[in-house]
């Protein structure tokens, strides 16, 4: 089971990413952001970083790259699609997922052992996940506000498209504490907080994030 | 050589983190003119020759496209002497 | 505009020069002519003033410095040592690695963000240049009071900018100190650490070989930045009319610095540098005369071939330019389309500027004009060196005799009030609104990061092998007395390496002081220097490199002398590794170490506003057997904590509030016992069945070890004084938001 | 109800490598037209009332302290209508 992980100029968690996919028993194939090839991998994750320095608007210049046309098209014939933090900033920007994600309230950079809900358990990449379950990942971002007009929330709420929420104390002035959403058909997930950073306790706070890896690997036997 | 200015700024109905934060620091420095405060970009263009109406239609275009997220910012386009 | 060509400083010997304007005596002037035959060029007369500065030659430290090559113990484990951007050491299995630690103090006052920023730019390109891969940062502070306005100007900057550099360079923020003394009120201190590993086959040294190589500046385009001295000599010497506005800010662009690294180390995987240097203070002048230098030849430069941001620099603006994220390297011809194409790749630009020659000098020119022809070891590495005075100063001699005393607390009451002032006191209280705005999981594989004693980081998924690094001063050790101060600061840097099960492997130090014009800042420094070398003799670790930072200064009134010392170790397997915090009920805790009765220095004498008088003694041959005992019992240990500022009141906290299980502590003489801050002390907690085996550890290595209590509940006991955990997080975690925000 | 505007830009000589990121975005993307960008913040201020000397006295003060760091940026203050 190959799936790709896109490197912008700038991302830095796309190795981590790589290890929590082999990790979970996939192949991590790298995709470079000036190449559309996607060489035959089922499924793409788009990693954390700081893209471009991500100095305009995080995400923003990434949205164009080359390998982005490639994953938009496919996204659109409900091919798998992670975004994690900076990878969700790219989604939004390119209009993959609604919304956007906006400075932290607290307008700091924040790195922090996260609680969060899995409040859907059926898109493609919680698949694994008891509905309601409780996880904590890392979470680490300075513009990880998840902001949209009410309708846009209304709707994502009322299609039970907020997959992650953040539990406790509010991190960063989410609107109704959203840390992940997904598209309307369920390929399309973006996550702020960081699973590929809680894949052993070694290293991280817990094991709960290698389930969104394995997830997607059980889908994509299923098929 | 012209100069072209777009300036962006949130939504009004977007939360803005920053603009409150200098809303609250002027009143503990002892400003009190402000009623609320948002805070924007401003992106100040050199243009090589004169401003065309094509020039102007590309800079439209980038400005909806790059220097904007349409989903969360307005802009406006401004042409200097 | 007329150019000073060497032909042209040949024909007017008498031209008036810059020089004092640019830093440099009358004497080294004097030097120069004699060296070149002639007077410099205007060109020339930048590069020696900036080379020859306090800052690029070492010239009042160099004396004493030379002790850590004098004194060095044997090491098998150095691979390179001194000199080098870095020092290089052995961990094993082929691996190596590579640390320093660069102080960017007087730019972080001026501009807190930048300056900060662009320090953690710096020491991470000069792990990069020796090859490796940067895979963590630290990042020692000191400030001023932490309720003093202009602290409230500089910390949030300087934490911000550390943060927005190092993380949005992927490199996760390991650990590092923040201090608070009045006499850094207007002299913060921003030290920045970087670790980096390689094979050992990857090692790059800063050389210029083989004649006809090309020299290859990569990396941002130069601007103006950081050559406020030179522009006093370009409008002087040349063109007063030109509006010569030189930012006196260095921006840093981490982006472009990220990239940077990823293109360096796709050129060093390719095996295309003969050599290679990072461009830092003194910018092209050090690069290029540094290569030469250390190098077989000379060196030819066409300077108008460097990609200006500004064109309207001057070739001596050019040379001095500070600008931040370039890196010059030497590549073979038949290598440079290669090279080329990666940076193409990263969208870095690439130029070459010059090549390698047969001779013997650095010749630079300038559209065709010779303005440069000099011997570069004149420039690098023959700068003056100066014996300063010094003399012990008077306030040592002044020192209190035994007129000292602080308040303790006896009865549960006190002890209690005492605990929570001490936790919420600023040196004490929970840092992490700090810590937390640093990216501490990037590259999957911090082990450890702060708050524990040290940070480790896995160096091979496969072994399992990893390092880990503590860096330590005590600055009023070091007042009441530098030469302990030092070897207790490396001692208490050891500690914190081995009590996670890592043993110490070698040593690289910031030694941050005020004016080494006055002779007792002088006597500091030299004391300082003397106790480190001998430490480190006593205790085997190489010392491998470090930075002086001198001139830290407000006024007359110096810091207080501040040597950051910083260690590596080694461990085979760090899921072996130990942590800090309380993980169970009913473990047993046991001290290792003797206590006495000596205040000085303390944290808790500070709180009353005390310095005291005798700095404690080390003793580093029990030192050195501690940690031998903390490396062989460390199956043993389920947690293991060292006590340092604080003493045992602040460990005892640290531990139980770090996963909120408790504990409870009977001791005896409790006044000093939890206060006291005696080095050389170690808290384990081990399960019971272990007992036994403690002793016998303490017999064998001749260690004093006492059994103080029992974890589990929900708060601390200590003989009879009840804190809930609760009410002990709230006194440490909420001084820095109420302070900060 | 009065609008207060205050433009912060860096001063020419201090590197911008937000402005620079989009200048090179721009002809990745087709667009040819900027020779250079920068990039500066815009503070978009609501007083109540009137704007009085004294008060534009005030946001000078605040612009240069609070607003713009005078060691980097530069600033303008502007009253719309
Ligand atoms: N306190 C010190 N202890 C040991 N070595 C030092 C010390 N200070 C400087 N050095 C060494 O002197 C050399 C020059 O230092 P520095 O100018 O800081 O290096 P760079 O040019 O890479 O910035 C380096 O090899 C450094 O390790
Ligand atoms: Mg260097």
């Amino acid at each position: 089971m190959k799936i790709g992980v896109v490197t912008f100029p700038g991302s830095l968690d796309d190795r981590d990413a790589a290890r929590a996919v082999e990790r979970a028993g996939g192949i991590a194939v790298p995709l470079w952001h000036g190449s559309d090839d996607l060489k035959e991998v089922q499924a793409v994750i788009l990693p954390g970083g700081f893209s471009y320095g991500d100095y305009l608007r995080c995400g923003a210049i990434s949205r164009f790259a080359p390998v982005m046309k490639s994953i938009i098209l496919a996204a659109e014939h409900g091919f798998p699609v992670l975004g994690i933090c900076n990878g969700f900033q790219v989604l939004t920007e390119a209009h993959m997922l609604p919304g956007a994600l906006t400075r932290n309230q607290g307008l700091h950079f924040l790195c922090t052992d996260q609680k969060l809900r899995i409040e859907n358990n059926e898109s493609m990449w919680t698949s694994g996940f008891e509905k309601n379950e409780e996880i904590v990942i890392p979470l680490k971002n300075g513009e990880g506000s998840f902001q949209c007009d009410d309708e846009t929330l209304a709707m994502l709420e009322g299609e039970g498209r907020v997959v992650v929420r953040y539990l406790g104390q509010d991190p960063n002035g989410s609107r109704n504490l959203i840390a992940g959403i997904s598209n309307a058909r369920g390929n399309v997930v973006g996550l702020m907080p960081h699973p590929e950073h809680a894949i052993e306790t070694l290293t991280g706070p817990s094991e709960d994030g290698l389930t969104f890896f394995t997830s997607i690997l059980h889908q994509m036997v299923g098929r | 050589m012209a100069k072209i200015i777009v300036e962006v700024a949130l939504k009004p109905e977007i939360l803005d983190p920053q603009g409150q934060a200098v809303a609250s620091a002027l009143p503990r420095l002892g400003f009190t003119f402000a009623t609320s405060v948002r805070q924007g970009k401003r992106f100040e263009i050199e243009v090589a020759g004169e401003v065309t109406p094509a020039m102007l239609a590309d800079i439209e275009q980038a400005a909806q496209t790059l220097l904007s997220n349409p989903v969360i910012e307005t802009y406006v386009v401004k042409v200097e002497a | 505009m007329s150019l000073d060509t060497v032909a042209h400083a040949q024909a007017n010997p008498d031209s008036k020069q810059p020089y004092a304007e640019l830093g440099l005596k009358d004497d080294e002037y004097a030097h120069i002519k004699e060296i070149l035959g002639r007077r410099p060029t205007s060109s020339e007369l930048a590069m020696y003033s900036v080379m020859w500065s306090e800052h690029c030659s070492y010239k009042s430290s160099k004396v004493h410095l030379k002790q850590f090559g004098d004194k060095a113990p044997h090491s098998d484990a150095l691979l390179v040592g001194i000199g080098e951007n870095a020092g290089v050491v052995d961990i094993g299995q082929g691996y190596a690695v590579t640390f320093k630690i660069e102080s960017h103090n007087h730019p972080s006052f001026i501009e807190p963000y930048q300056g900060a920023a662009t320090g953690v730019g710096g020491i991470v390109r000069d792990i990069l240049t020796m090859g490796a891969r940067p895979i963590a940062v630290m990042d020692p502070l000191r400030f001023g009071p932490a309720d003093a306005p202009d602290t409230h100007r500089v910390l949030p900057g300087i934490v911000a900018g550390i943060g927005g550099y190092g993380n949005c360079l992927g490199l996760p923020n390991l650990g590092g100190e923040i201090v608070f003394d009045e006499t850094y009120a207007g002299n913060p201190l921003v030290n920045a650490l970087c670790v980096g590993v390689m094979r050992h086959e990857d090692i790059k040294l800063a050389k210029a070989h083989g004649t006809g190589n090309l020299v290859v500046l990569f990396g941002a385009k130069t601007g103006g930045d950081g050559i406020g001295g030179v522009s006093v000599l370009a409008s002087e010497t040349f063109n007063a009319a030109k509006p010569t506005k030189r930012p006196s800010v260095q921006v840093g662009d981490p982006f472009a610095e990220k990239v940077l690294i990823e293109c360096c180390l796709e050129i060093f995987a390719a095996d295309l540098v003969i050599g290679i240097q990072d461009l830092g203070g003194a910018g092209l002048s050090c690069a290029t005369s540094e290569l030469a230098s250390a190098g077989s030849g000379g060196m030819d430069i066409q300077l108008e071939k460097v990609p200006l941001r500004d064109p309207s620099l001057s070739p001596e603006e050019i040379l001095m330019s500070e600008s931040q994220e370039r890196m010059c390297a030497i590549v073979e011809p038949s290598k440079i389309k290669h090279f080329l194409g990666i940076c193409r790749k990263w969208d870095v630009t690439a130029t070459v500027i010059g090549e390698v020659t047969d001779g013997t000098r650095l010749n630079i020119t300038f559209n065709g004009d010779l303005i440069v022809d000099v011997p570069p070891r004149t420039v690098a590495h023959d700068g003056p060196v100066y014996n300063r005075p010094f003399a012990e100063p008077n306030y040592i001699k002044a020192l209190p005799g035994s007129s000292f005393s602080v308040p303790l607390p006896t009865t549960p009451a006190e002890i209690k009030a005492a605990i929570l002032k001490l936790m919420s006191s600023p040196n004490m209280a929970d840092k992490s609104w700090v810590t937390s705005q640093y990216d501490k999981y990037v590259q999957g594989n911090s082990v450890l990061a702060q708050p524990e004693d040290s940070g480790m980081i896995r160096i091979d998924e496969q072994t399992n092998l990893g390092v880990a690094i503590s860096t330590d001063a005590n600055a009023r050790w070091s007042y009441l007395n530098p030469y302990e101060g030092a070897k207790l600061a490396l001692a208490e840097s050891c500690r914190n390496i081995a009590v996670t099960g890592a043993k110490p492997l070698a040593v690289s130090n910031c030694l941050n002081f005020g004016s080494p014009e006055d002779p007792d800042v002088m006597w500091q420094f030299a004391e300082t220097v003397r106790g480190l070398a001998d430490a480190c003799l006593e205790l085997g670790l190489p010392v491998t490199g470090g930075n002086v930072s001198f001139y830290n200064q407000t006024g007359t009134v110096a810091i207080l002398p501040t040597p950051v010392i910083a260690v590596l170790g080694v461990i085979q397997d760090v899921r072996e590794r130990t942590p800090m915090g309380i993980s169970r009920d009913g473990l047993e805790l046991f001290l290792f170490g003797a206590t006495d009765q000596n205040f000085s220095g303390s944290e808790w004498a500070y709180l009353h506003g005390e310095l005291g008088n005798v700095a404690p003694l080390s003793d580093l041959a029990m030192e050195a057997r501690l940690i031998e005992l903390l490396l062989e019992g460390q199956p043993l240990f389920e947690s293991a904590h060292d006590l340092s500022n604080g003493g045992l009141a602040a460990s005892l906290s640290e531990m139980v509030l770090r996963h909120g299980i408790g504990a409870n502590v009977q001791l005896e003489s409790i006044a000093s016992a939890l206060l006291v801050e005696t080095p050389g002390r170690v808290l384990v907690a081990v399960d019971p069945s272990a007992t036994e085996a403690i002793s016998g550890l303490a017999a064998k290595f001749n260690i004093p070890v006492t059994k103080i209590g029992v974890t589990g509940g929900a708060e601390l006991n200590i003989n009879g004084a009840a804190i809930s955990i609760t009410e002990l997080r709230a006194a440490f975690t909420e001084t820095f938001p109420k302070l900060f925000g």
